[in-house]
């Protein structure tokens, strides 16, 4: 680090201030550009007490209370806004002084009394900030030292949007939980074979989708076997007891006819139903 | 500057840049440093060399140079900007699990046992995937239509059909004590 | 796959990806393809080596891997771009000093130290740039907002954690003569 008395009065600009008043005249627009160097009243206060080499754990805050109050006093005599911050901090540096002046209580010597004490550990703290803020500004950072890789890739081209995934289990148990809310029912009871029986039902009903006739016969594929031939049996059955479709035989012992259920007004059913 | 500088700039300058880089751009950029179009050209030509073994390569495209992941690394790659399925929700679940085990059957029947409405987005989204489909209409006033699963929900589900779904059987051996110790096993 | 495709592949990966990516991340990546954790830090390890000696490097900063181009080539590639890097004022710095090394913190407390208001300007660009976050709030009178620094401050800093930053606080034995040795040696 350079020597203390060559440290910066502040940046301006990011150029450093080196520049400083040997003694308090400063030519009117400095001080402006000076105090806009400034972060603030604890800033200045440590310049003062850096400048001359002091050090925050023994101030003689008498002389930098003085040195400050004439720095506060000049910039409002060149009426610049000065923010009440700097005021506030020039009050307490009065009060500091005004009690180190009283005389002492003599049981009273206590360091912790001592009025400096506080304003020592603030300047402490305050300084600890200033090379904090050092240490970061230091650091390497994106965008002003170093610049990320992005290469282009094709990879993008090969993103599909898959939708969510369900597993038979998260559907046996949404299934379960039904169940569990219907309680003990007896119109509930689910068993294998009415499954198969009901997943024909539907079958049976998407075929008279396509087609208004289905033959009785068509309902029986041989390759299914007996099993088969019971479960289409039990489908229509099911069928014609929910009112979902209707047979009809034109005469005894001819083919047996599936169609939908005739409704009284197609028409205005189809409307009615969307 | 000393070529191998240059050549560390220059690959610098291309991963930087979100946009290709032409040698007049690149030479441009170091002229003042006493670079030679040649010099960049040079450069170039040694990290496309460079670059010939590895993930990446630097190409010449219309309006310059620059890097990019090899080809077919692509679908490899993809995963990285591939999100995660968003989960379906419980109300859609149960929904599906009542077709699927109730079917055919009625809006207003699955309403009735879950015992709240059923949206629309539920229905479509299942329509959507393919999952579900209108059957056939119940000859009740209204007409309502029926659904029922689909060939592409028994494939999804890697069923042959629907008889291999789980059964949840209460049968009618089932006392009243035994249901509701299965009912809170199905609960754990 | 083998040890050269999976170096190219989190090569390619890395180059691609606009933030830096964990060493689970990429595993994930290539699990599928009996990828281990070990042979991805492996990879990553022989990557860092390879460009050791070129105009980009490979850093694990707080949420991952990434290349980045080399912090000495700053002033130099800065022409690639119009608008020269922002520099951030005293305030602004001292502000985020702050927050970093005595976090959680409240408005409230930064004024305390700084001896001067904080302006809403700071605290916005702060969070503009995701350097900064509410983390929470004080139990106090007003329950003020707590500040804390994110894992893309460490990001855009290079650091990996908070800990990499130099320590200000100088123990209370310290005599101020040491400890201003002390920031001296720190700042050679």
């Amino acid at each position: 680090m350079a020597e203390q008395q060559s440290l910066p009065l502040g940046f301006v600009r990011g150029e450093p201030v080196i520049e400083k008043p040997e003694d308090l005249y400063i030519p009117p627009d400095a001080l402006e550009v000076i105090l806009d160097a400034f972060s603030g009243p604890m800033d200045l206060l440590l310049y003062l007490i850096r400048r001359q080499k002091f050090d925050v754990v023994d101030i003689p805050v008498l002389t930098i209370t003085r040195q400050y109050v004439q720095y506060v006093e000049m910039m409002k005599e060149l009426k610049l806004e000065l923010a009440a911050d700097y005021l506030v901090m020039a009050a307490m540096l009065a009060e500091i002084k005004s009690r180190l002046l009283l005389p002492k209580p003599p049981q009273e010597d206590d360091e912790e009394d001592d009025p400096r004490a506080e304003l020592v550990r603030r300047l402490r703290e305050y300084e600890a900030i200033r090379h904090g803020a050092e240490y970061i500004d230091e650091q390497p950072q994106v965008g002003r030292d170093m610049w990320l890789s992005e290469v282009s890739s094709n990879a993008r081209d090969h993103v599909t949007t898959a939708p969510p995934e369900v597993s038979l289990e998260d559907l046996t148990l949404a299934f379960s939980r039904i169940l569990n809310q219907i309680k003990l029912n007896a119109h509930h009871h689910i068993q294998r074979e009415q499954l198969s029986t009901r997943e024909r039902m539907s079958q049976i009903l998407q075929r008279l989708q396509t087609q208004p006739y289905l033959r009785f016969g068509q309902l029986f594929n041989k390759s299914e076997g007996r099993a088969g031939a019971v479960v289409s049996f039990l489908a229509i059955l099911e069928l014609v007891k929910e009112s979902m479709i209707e047979l009809s035989q034109v005469t005894p012992m001819s083919e047996i006819h599936l169609r939908r259920k005739a409704s009284f007004d197609e028409q205005e059913a189809t409307e009615t139903t969307d | 500057m000393n070529k191998k500088q240059l050549k560390q700039l220059i690959e610098a300058a291309l991963f930087a840049h979100p946009q290709p880089l032409s040698v007049q751009r690149l030479h441009e950029l170091f002229e003042a440093r006493g670079v030679s179009l040649n010099g960049v050209r040079s450069a170039l030509k040694s990290l496309q060399d460079d670059y010939n073994d590895r993930g990446i390569e630097l190409v010449n495209v219309a309006s310059g140079f620059r890097f990019q992941t090899r080809p077919e690394f692509g679908e490899l790659l993809a995963g990285l900007w591939q999100e995660r399925p968003t989960r379906y929700s419980q109300a859609l679940l149960e929904t599906l699990a009542l077709i699927a085990y109730r079917q055919p059957i009625t809006r207003g029947e699955i309403e009735q046992v879950r015992g709240v409405t059923v949206s629309s987005n539920i229905i479509k989204t299942l329509q959507e995937r393919q999952w579900i489909a209108v059957v056939g209409q119940k000859e009740v006033p209204g007409r309502p239509q029926l659904y029922g699963t689909t060939a592409q929900f028994l494939d999804d589900f890697n069923l042959t059909n629907l008889s291999e779904l789980p059964s949840i059987d209460f049968s009618d051996e089932t006392t009243a004590e035994t249901a509701i110790t299965e009912r809170d096993d199905l609960h754990d």
